[in-house]
């Protein structure tokens, strides 16, 4: 007799309202396409295309609302009891809720984009939507079946994403390398997971952490081989360099998008994946963690001094900030772990911000992406040009900014645990990395405007995101725990990251 | 009864055998080939792993074999995809050469 | 031995073979997807000796029928020749990582043998598509929905990439 | 005590900030209302106005404050991320209050200074010098050690512009040069900070940033920390290497010989506001770094290192003035005597004793106006004939007399004529010398040899002999205010040199206070192991994976 | 010593008064550029001098008031400097102290400086060689005074340090005065530098005198203090490694001993430091009389008879003052003899001079040194004076060689300055005379190792001396006139207020023998016969000075202030033959022995040897080693730019190629990673 499981729906209703999200984003897109007018307006390209932003960014709002509902709540829900698969429970809330913030935020950034670049087209929501959904699903699985899928559907469209504009070779080969190699690094992942089931005999975490035999050899390969999976997700080195070759190559509203969103689902699975699966691992995965961090944070900073591409070196940069988040790993307390929520947070505003600057800058159909291009902005814009310098500092990590209180934090939590030397490797490189950020603001206030004309005007959505991302770098960097807004009250950040774990740890 | 260890050996070979194509293989469509002959070892051995925990008939256990299905559905829309990925990129640059695709570098 | 694991290594051999045909086979793309259309067929064969036969099945249906295909319809469309590729930029690369591949596989093997659970006799029903469907439209009705959404994204994402023309 | 008074400490230092940021908010509404905003004139004006009013605001805080009670005053704390004890906790002792007076002193001088030598981006100028205000304010007020390193290292970004927007040709090399050398230093600082807090952490189980423990209250103070001599491994020696780490962050900002290099880069590349406000007060912020908080918390090793930074200080005593005396670049010449001087400061500091250290507190303030005043002139000169170099130069005693005569006054007091403010502090700093390292000492005095030759040499070969130089001889001499700036520079010149006991009375308590909490300090037991354990109750476990905080983390 | 001293509120106004002025000369001028009329800047500045010779006056009368071990007043104005705690409380008071030896101090400074002040409105007068000179030079020379007599009154070792410095500075811009001149500019420079070394030694000084004093217990600073509790470090040493002369250990007496003797031999112009004196001529003359005869240069010799309860206590120290002394009389002597320029000659005397005082401080006889200090005040400032006035009178030209046969041309300026001759060659009458006759007498008495060979160099220094000074009298007065025919006619007399003052000068420098009359002339003094304590200045001085017993016989006095006198004639009579007599004899002579000639002529290549061993050196070694080298090589090239460049090169030569764009090329690479990566875990 087939008995119906019992199903918790409010367990998945943020992914569910994503989904459903989607589908609605693509039934609008084929008839807002057909009809005449929209909204009163008539049905350029670019009415359809805010319209449909607008709808998507409603989605999110909503799903966040439901991901912070479920944060705020406090309880932990699983989806299905018989056969737990996903696990709703604050730490996937407050990850969830974070991902539909910065889809959110992305999508303001990339309306006005898209026109901007002609490829104003009603898919890319869908499919921004449906990674967000992966994304949602990967951090919230407790089981590897779930953690693939979500990985995957997080990858698959942003392999599109990469390759959207798809007139551009440098977007195709974006979209290629990032294919080829995530398919292959997923490849390596399931392997992983194949190895894992067979030790363990069954693929949920609780499983596989009752099931790891830390002498089987099978079980290291695939502990091993799940690592690899994630490390290439998060762009560490020596998984790191599809990395630059795809942020430089992508749009940049999705560069922003996939720079932020993938990085910090994927960090937030393999949190959940090391503390709920691997948990008696724990002494020799640091020691991998150490080197992948020590090897991420050197080679992120140091290859992105040479660069001349504003998104390239944010993609080296970001390989560094990899490598600042593993250090809170390799520490392995709560501290670390609250310390890498708080960073990732952290960096989804300021990296954002940095894009949408970049983004802001797209004039013509053409990326304002060379480092040149830059120069002398100050005059020309100087609204962007204070605000691209608050993001350069933050990510730098100096005092007063978010990006500070992230780093300190991290390097609190691994000092705190005994991680001197992989600490004092990172600051060290945060040092070089001093160099490469703040050339920016010394193109922009200390060189000659160049020929490049930026474009002048700034459309609402990157305002608003400029805005978000500025207020909030200023705010975590100055309140990173008790600072309140008025309207949105208190918000106790550090708090909300260390209380976010706390399910984790008590299982 | 077939001997696990060989089933997952030939997994393994097959793997690598296919992470060897995709790292050698210069053209794209045989790299996608190749990503899907590891899938393909990936299956093999989650249903041979699948079938040294089968559970028992009262509860029987399916993960492996569920695992593979969404794996199969998995390749399938990377195909779809990379094969897409593929065409568009071959509009623009006439070629399937992955060595030619190096635009993006340093 | 059993006929069953006789038919296992003869399935084995065919898939080891064709796999290889398929990566060594430098010229003739239709002839690579043609191994790796046979391979499948030799794991579906090694599939329903392990009694995942539903697995097979689909196997068979969805790759060799849907994946492969497609394989060969992109080589068609796009009209291959891949004998006109210019010289390796990668040559000693290439060589070292199949040396090194090989030597993985030496050593993956040796590892790999003496730490596989112990295989159980099979209990009733194992593998059929009654026990698999119920699975997944109970415990896993999550996870087809999402597989579901996957291949949405797919669809999507390969006609926006390979549209001729968006409107 | 009226509400200004109560916390006066806090309007000082942000009021300069809050004014920045009242002007930017009215030029973003009149963007926003399509018009220009205030004109710069305006910004400037009321920049002039605002720090002015600072500094009579610290004007108060001079006369308030107390010379008789040890300890520290004007006390403020208020909790900001209580969690990890890190509190808005600030307060000022005699030395701090020189440094205070100092800063909000010299800012509205340069502003008045550079009234005409900034001529682009005149508004975003403004912002910075009054960001870079508080910035140094808040470190100079800071007791707790993570508001300390906030400002320390927020200053850099405004410096940073200032140099690299307003300067000369090499300036984005020179900006660069100086954040990275800066950022250098205080990066590793930051992981000893880091190591400190988890010492104090480990013994009394509360997470504090607090320097000492506000009055009244019972909180953890990390000068209560034992921060241990010996670690685990043979050569791991906690108190040594976290000195190190503290030192090295202030070595650069001082800068000591080697590391400074930076310097004459930033000074002769940075316009005249920015070389005043480095030498004159962002110098100093290493040195008190060293009062502050190398000394007190890591007595041992600041002993311990003691013959290495007076030998580094005697280097650049010494090397700093033979370097200077080869300069062709007038700027450059003033910044590597800033390195002499600046040796100065760091011998009197590790003398150990009242005399060399108030003879240090005094000498940093006497080089931050002197040098100060240099630069000012310097940049006078500049504005005229947008040249720096000696041989550009002869004879403007002729056409510019006022000038020559501001110029040798200033000249004189840097190189310690009596009855000027430099030699008061010289003085003072070779006598405790001598108490304390008599060679170093004597060495020492050599430098003020060599300084009489580089200054007078400059002197000579800029303002005397014949004019030769067409340019030169229609030269302008000062206007009512440039001499005004020079007229206020020269105050505190021949104060401090008439009568220094104003400043030193205040300086000498807290000096002793110091050298009482050093010598404390020391004396009690380097026996980390045992006596750790003995006092260490945490309040809570410390955390699960929580290894020693001495371990070395060996890669695989 | 003194035993107790009395508060007296006069005291400070002496100084005070010509700081008040030079201030507000200063301000004037350097800030609102309205220079004060001539008459009021006049009558400012000379009237504050006066004022201040006035309370001098005023103040030596009190002082004589009252007994001799109780001749002490004091005044003290507030804390200058106070720093430390218990045994190691250092603190200096701005406090002035009148005893018999600043009493004298002062009184010559003001005396003398008053009539440079008023000798100065005439020679100022036409001067226009700079913007608004004139009210220039009276500040800095008011300046001057004010840091004169601050170091005389001292009441401690760091204000008068305060003096000391502020006369260099004063000197400094005084040389330098007529700055358009590259030279004077140079010389002023030089003068101030080479002061510095000298400085360097007071500093040194004072840092040791009270780092032994404070770990003696006894931190008090003032001079009344140190000498109280002197004997507490009085056989204190130093440790020195062993490998030092004389070390391990040094007597600490001696070692500060000469460390302010440094300091003197910077400010009083003696071997090795003296080099900047000569070069000081650049500024106007009146200076050269106030500063670089009368006065400042004599801060040395005060110095250490101010402290000569030190130097009596340091023997080994005291013999190297009087051979630093003796030798530098005779070195500066014989260069004298070959300059041909009147101030050079002058100055070189002024060294040779000085160089008598210190071996009269040097032999113990500090009364002697101040003696000769005083009546060298007065001729040499006559002879500067007189030599200014003769500038004057040939519109600044001072090469002898263009002088010659002024006797009648400028009759009273040659009247007066034969006088200054007479003085400083000892003619006996004169005060010279009576003030070398003590130090020969002392130098001969005394217990200096070779104290018969300082006595040697005294005599042969004083026949040197008569040599030169009439040399220079014969050449500028006697003779033809060699002066340019368009200039001849207009060469008369000098003003008044050029004059006045020389008479003055003239008359102190024939009479003020009289205030220290050596007791054995003291005997024979034509009218008032014998006077019991003739000696009048070495009374008055005594309480404060240590000086030693030395009893000589009169009759031994009587033999050698014969043989004295026999020396100056000796010279006076060759430099008769050689200049009057037989005027081709110099040419020829400087002919025959040119290198003699040529090396007296450069002073011995001193400055040209120190150039190239010391000051090139030094100055290639900052440029090519430390700057170019260290500075911008080592550190900044390789340390800091080439960290920089490593990064750089790491990335753009390295890590670079590894990123190579080729997919494939990531794939081996993950390959690598994961192989890593598990193999880690595995094992």
């Amino acid at each position: 007799m087939i008995t119906p499981p019992e199903l918790h729906l409010t367990a998945v209703l943020p992914i569910v309202i994503v989904a459903i999200g989607s589908m609605a984003i693509l039934m609008g897109e084929v008839f807002l396409s057909r009809a005449s007018t929209v909204l009163g307006r008539k049905a350029t390209d670019i009415w359809v295309g805010s319209v449909l932003g607008f709808a998507s960014m409603a989605f999110l709002a909503l799903a966040l609302y439901a991901a912070w509902g479920a944060f705020v709540g406090g309880t932990t829900q699983v989806f299905n009891a018989s056969h737990p698969l996903l696990q709703l429970d604050r730490f996937s809330a407050l990850i969830s809720a974070v991902v539909a913030l910065a889809s959110l935020l992305s999508i303001a950034l990339s309306i006005s984009y898209l026109a901007e670049l002609r490829i104003n087209h009603g898919e890319y929501y869908a499919l921004i939507l449906l990674a967000t959904t992966g994304m949602m699903l990967m951090v919230t699985a407790i089981d590897l079946l779930t953690v693939f899928l979500g990985l995957e559907l997080m990858s698959v469209p942003i392999y599109v994403l990469a390759g959207f504009d798809r007139r551009k070779l440098r977007s195709n080969e974006s979209a290629l390398k990032y294919f080829l190699i995530g398919s292959f690094a997923s490849a390596l992942l399931l392997y992983g997971m194949a190895l894992l089931y067979g030790t363990c005999g069954g693929t949920s975490f609780a499983e596989i952490r009752a099931g790891l035999d830390p002498s089987n050899p099978m079980a290291l390969i695939g502990v091993g081989l799940v690592i690899v999976g994630f490390a290439f997700k998060i762009s560490s080195v020596p998984f790191h360099q599809w990395t630059p070759d795809v942020y430089e190559g992508a749009p940049s509203a999705v560069t922003a998008f996939m720079s932020v969103t993938v990085k910090t689902a994927a960090f937030a699975a393999l949190l959940r994946l090391l503390l709920l699966a691997f948990g008696s691992l724990e002494a020799s995965l640091t020691n991998v963690l150490w080197v992948i961090a020590a090897l991420s944070v050197v080679v992120g900073n140091v290859m992105a001094v040479i660069q001349d591409n504003v998104k390239r070196l944010l993609a080296y940069s970001s390989i560094a900030h990899a490598g600042y988040l593993l250090i809170g790993f390799v520490a392995g307390t709560p501290a670390g772990y609250s310390a890498v929520v708080f960073y990732l947070i952290v960096y989804m505003f300021m990296n954002l911000g940095a894009f949408a600057v970049v983004v802001a800058l797209a004039n013509h159909g053409k990326d304002c992406e060379r480092i040149e291009s830059f120069a002398g902005l100050a005059r020309s814009r100087p609204g962007l040009a204070a605000l691209m310098t608050l993001f350069m500092v933050s990510l730098t990590g100096i005092p007063g900014t978010a990006g500070f209180m992230a780093k300190f934090t991290i390097f609190a939590a691994a000092v705190n645990a005994g991680v001197i030397w992989l600490t004092i490797l990172g600051v060290l490189m945060s040092v070089v990395s001093v160099y490469y950020y703040l050339r920016i603001p010394v193109l922009m206030y200390m060189r000659e405007p160049g020929e490049e004309a930026p474009r002048m005007e700034i459309a609402t959505g990157e305002a608003l995101v400029l805005i978000v991302c500025a207020v909030a770098v200023l705010f975590l960097g100055i309140f990173p725990n008790d600072g309140s807004i008025y309207f949105f009250g208190e918000i106790p950040l550090l708090d909300w990251a260390r209380e976010s774990l706390e399910p984790l740890f008590a299982s | 009864m077939l001997p696990l260890d060989h089933v997952i050996g030939l997994s393994a070979i097959l793997f690598v055998l296919g992470v060897i194509g995709a790292v050698t293989r210069r053209n794209l469509i045989v790299i996608l080939m190749s990503i899907e002959l590891m899938l393909n070892a990936v299956n093999l051995a989650f249903v041979g792993f699948n079938r040294a925990w089968p559970g028992s008939s009262a509860a029987p256990q399916l993960d492996g074999q569920v695992f593979v299905l969404v794996v199969i559905c998995v390749a399938a829309a990377e195909v779809a995809v990379g094969l897409g990925i593929v065409i568009a990129m071959f509009r623009n640059r006439d070629s399937v050469n992955i060595e030619e695709v190096s635009l993006l570098k340093w | 031995m059993s006929a069953s694991v006789m038919l296992f290594y003869a399935f084995s051999i065919m898939a080891v073979i064709s796999a290889l045909g398929m990566i060594l086979n430098v010229r003739n793309t239709v002839a690579a997807a043609m191994s790796l259309v046979v391979t499948m067929v030799a794991l579906a064969g090694i599939y329903v000796l392990l009694g995942a036969h539903l697995i097979a099945v689909i196997q068979i249906i969805v790759y060799a029928g849907a994946i492969v295909v497609l394989f060969l319809f992109v080589v068609m469309l796009l009209n291959l020749r891949s004998d006109e590729f210019a010289p390796s930029r990668q040559r000693w690369l290439k060589i070292f990582a199949t040396a090194l591949g090989v030597v993985v596989l030496a050593q993956l093997l040796r590892l790999l043998e003496g730490s596989l659970p112990v295989t159980p006799p099979l209990p009733e029903g194992y593998g059929g598509y009654r026990q698999l469907g119920i699975a997944l439209y109970t415990d896993y009705i999550l996870v087809v929905e999402m597989v579901a959404l996957l291949l949405l994204a797919a669809i999507v994402g390969a006609l926006i990439l390979a549209k001729r023309k968006i409107d | 005590m009226g509400l200004l008074d109560e916390y006066l400490l806090s309007f000082i230092t942000f009021f300069p900030l809050a004014t920045g940021v009242g002007l930017l908010a009215t030029s973003a509404l009149a963007s926003l209302r399509g018009s220009a905003g205030l004109p710069a004139p305006l910004w400037r004006a009321v920049a002039l106005g605002s720090t002015t009013l600072t500094f009579l605001l610290s004007l108060r805080l001079f006369t308030a404050f107390d010379p008789t009670r040890t300890g520290f005053q004007f006390t403020e704390h208020v909790p900001w991320i209580p969690d990890y004890g890190i509190n808005y906790f600030v307060a000022i002792d005699g030395i701090s209050l020189l440094m205070v007076v100092l800063t909000t002193f010299l800012v509205p001088i340069v502003l008045l200074a550079s009234w005409n030598d900034i001529e682009r981006s005149v508004r975003t100028y403004v912002f910075f010098m009054l960001f870079l205000e508080t910035g140094m304010l808040g470190a100079f007020v800071s007791l707790n050690l993570f508001a300390f390193y906030l400002f320390w290292e927020l200053m850099l970004i405004p410096m940073y512009f200032i140099i690299g927007i307003w300067g000369g040709p090499r300036r984005i090399y020179a900006a660069v040069k100086f954040f990275l050398f800066t950022m250098f230093g205080s990066m590793l600082m930051l992981v000893a900070v880091l190591v400190v807090y988890y010492l104090s952490y480990e013994q009394t189980g509360r997470l504090n940033f607090d320097l000492v423990a506000p009055p009244g209250s019972q909180l953890p103070a990390l000068l209560d920390t034992q921060i241990p001599l010996t670690g685990e491994a043979v050569w791991w020696r906690t108190q040594f290497w976290l000195f190190a780490a503290f030192g090295l962050a202030f070595a650069i900002k001082v800068p000591m010989v080697p590391f400074h290099t930076w310097l004459p880069d930033a000074h002769v590349e940075a316009p005249t506001a920015g070389s005043v406000i480095l030498a004159g007060v962002l110098l100093k912020m290493g040195t008190y770094g060293f009062l502050r908080f190398g000394l007190p918390l890591f007595p041992a090793a600041a002993v311990e290192f003691t013959p290495w930074i007076v030998g580094l200080a005697l280097v650049g005593i010494l090397y700093g003035s033979l370097v200077a005396m080869v300069q062709s670049d007038v700027k450059k010449l003033v910044a590597y005597s800033s390195v002499a001087h600046l040796g100065f400061v760091m011998l009197g500091i590790f003398c150990f004793n009242t005399q060399g250290v108030s003879g240090s507190v005094l000498q940093m303030v006497n080089h931050g106006v002197s040098t100060g005043a240099l630069f000012v002139l310097v940049g006078m000169l500049y504005e005229r004939r947008h040249t720096r170099q000696i041989s550009d130069f002869g004879g403007l005693a002729k056409p510019m007399p006022v000038y020559a005569a501001f110029f040798g006054i200033v000249v004189m007091s840097s190189i310690g004529l009596p009855m000027l403010n430099g030699f008061v502090g010289e003085f003072l700093i070779l006598l405790g010398a001598f108490l304390a390292h008599p060679l170093a000492a004597v060495l020492a005095t050599l430098g003020v040899v060599l300084a009489a030759v580089y200054m007078l040499w400059m002197y000579r070969r800029v303002m005397f002999g014949p004019v030769e130089i067409s340019e030169n001889r229609s030269l302008v001499d000062l206007g009512v205010r440039e001499k005004v700036v020079m007229l206020a520079m020269l105050i505190p010149i021949f104060w401090i040199g008439v009568h220094p006991e104003t400043f030193l009375r205040r300086i000498e308590p807290s000096v002793i206070e110091l050298l009482r909490q050093v010598e404390e300090r020391r004396a009690v037991g380097p026996t980390p192991g045992v006596e750790m354990e003995a006092e260490a109750e945490p309040a809570e476990p410390p955390p699960p994976a929580a290894a020693e905080p001495t371990e070395v983390e060996e890669p695989p | 010593m003194v035993s107790g001293a009395t508060h007296s509120e006069l005291l400070r106004w002496i100084p005070l008064l010509p700081l008040i002025t030079a201030a507000f000369h200063g301000v004037m001028l350097g800030v609102l550029r309205r220079p004060a009329s001539r008459w009021l800047t006049i009558g400012m500045s000379c009237g504050s001098v006066l004022l201040s010779f006035l309370i001098s006056c005023m103040a030596f009368a009190s002082l004589l008031s009252l007994p001799p071990d109780a001749r002490l007043l004091v005044d003290e104005l507030y804390t200058w400097i106070g720093a430390g705690v218990g045994n190691h409380a250092f603190s200096s008071e701005v406090a002035f102290r009148l005893d018999p030896l600043s009493a004298v101090m002062a009184l010559v400074v003001t005396g003398v400086g008053s009539l440079i002040h008023i000798y100065s409105v005439g020679y100022m007068a036409d001067d226009h060689r700079e913007d608004k000179g004139f009210q220039r030079f009276f500040c800095y020379l008011n300046l001057f005074t004010f840091s004169m007599l601050l170091l005389v009154l001292a009441d401690n070792l760091v204000l008068m340090f305060v003096g000391w410095e502020g006369v260099g500075l004063c000197s400094y811009l005084l040389i330098g005065f007529w700055y358009s001149d590259r030279w004077n500019a140079y010389c002023g420079t030089k003068a101030f530098v080479v002061n510095r070394i000298g400085d360097f030694g007071v500093l040194v000084g004072i840092f040791l005198l009270f780092a032994a004093l404070a770990d003696a217990g006894t931190p008090a600073f003032s001079f009344l203090d140190i000498e109280r509790n002197f004997e507490a470090i009085a056989g204190a040493t130093l440790q020195v490694p062993a490998w030092l002369p004389w070390g391990p250990e040094w007597g600490l007496v001696n070692v500060v001993a000469l460390c302010f003797f440094l300091g003197a031999v910077g400010k009083s112009a003696q071997i090795p430091l003296y080099v900047w004196l000569p070069d000081a001529m650049a500024g106007p003359t009146p200076v050269s009389a106030l500063i670089h005869a009368a006065t400042m240069v004599t801060a040395g010799v005060y110095l250490v008879c101010r402290l000569s309860f030190l130097y009596a206590a340091a023997p080994e120290a005291s013999a190297v003052v009087a051979w630093v002394g003796a030798l530098t009389a005779l070195v500066a002597a014989t260069i004298a003899v070959a300059q041909t320029d009147i101030k050079k000659v002058l100055a070189y005397s002024t060294v040779s001079q000085l160089g008598y005082m210190f071996l009269a401080a040097g032999c113990g006889a500090y009364d002697a040194a101040i003696f000769h200090l005083g009546t060298h005040a007065f001729f040499k400032a006559l002879l500067f004076l007189g030599a200014g006035a003769v500038i004057l009178a040939m519109h600044h030209e001072q090469e002898i060689g263009k002088m010659g046969g002024l006797a009648r041309r400028i009759p009273r300026t040659h009247m007066v300055f034969l006088i200054g001759v007479l003085a400083i060659i000892g003619c006996p009458g004169f005060a010279g005379f009576f003030s070398k006759d003590s130090i020969l007498v002392a130098a001969w008495a005394s217990h200096v190792p070779g104290h018969a060979w300082l006595w040697r160099i005294g005599v042969g220094t004083a026949v040197l001396t008569a040599f030169y000074m009439f040399r220079l009298h014969f050449l500028v007065f006697y003779g033809k006139c060699r002066a340019p025919a368009e200039l001849r006619a207009s060469i008369a007399d000098p003003a008044k207020v050029v004059i006045y003052p020389l008479y003055v000068l003239a008359f102190f420098a024939t009479v003020g023998g009289l205030a220290g009359l050596p007791q054995a002339y003291g005997e024979y003094i034509p009218i008032l016969g014998p006077v019991e304590n003739s000696n009048s200045l070495a009374n008055f001085l005594a309480p404060v000075l240590s000086l030693p017993l030395h009893d000589v016989p009169h009759s031994t006095e009587y033999r050698l202030g014969a043989i004295a006198v026999a020396a100056a004639l000796l010279g006076t009579l060759v430099a008769w033959w050689l200049y009057v007599k037989r005027t081709d004899l110099p040419g020829r002579l400087a002919h025959s022995f040119s290198w003699v000639h040529r090396l007296l002529l450069n002073k011995y290549y001193v400055d040209e040897v120190y150039d190239a061993a010391l000051v090139r050196p030094l100055v290639t070694l900052s440029d090519r080693v430390l700057f170019r080298g260290i500075d911008a090589g080592l550190i900044d090239k390789w340390g800091v730019n080439g960290t920089a460049r490593t990064v750089r090169a790491l990335a753009a030569n390295g890590l670079k190629y590894v990123q190579s764009g080729l997919a494939q090329g990531y794939l081996f690479v993950m390959m690598l990673g994961t192989i890593a990566i598990v193999a880690y875990l595995v094992n």
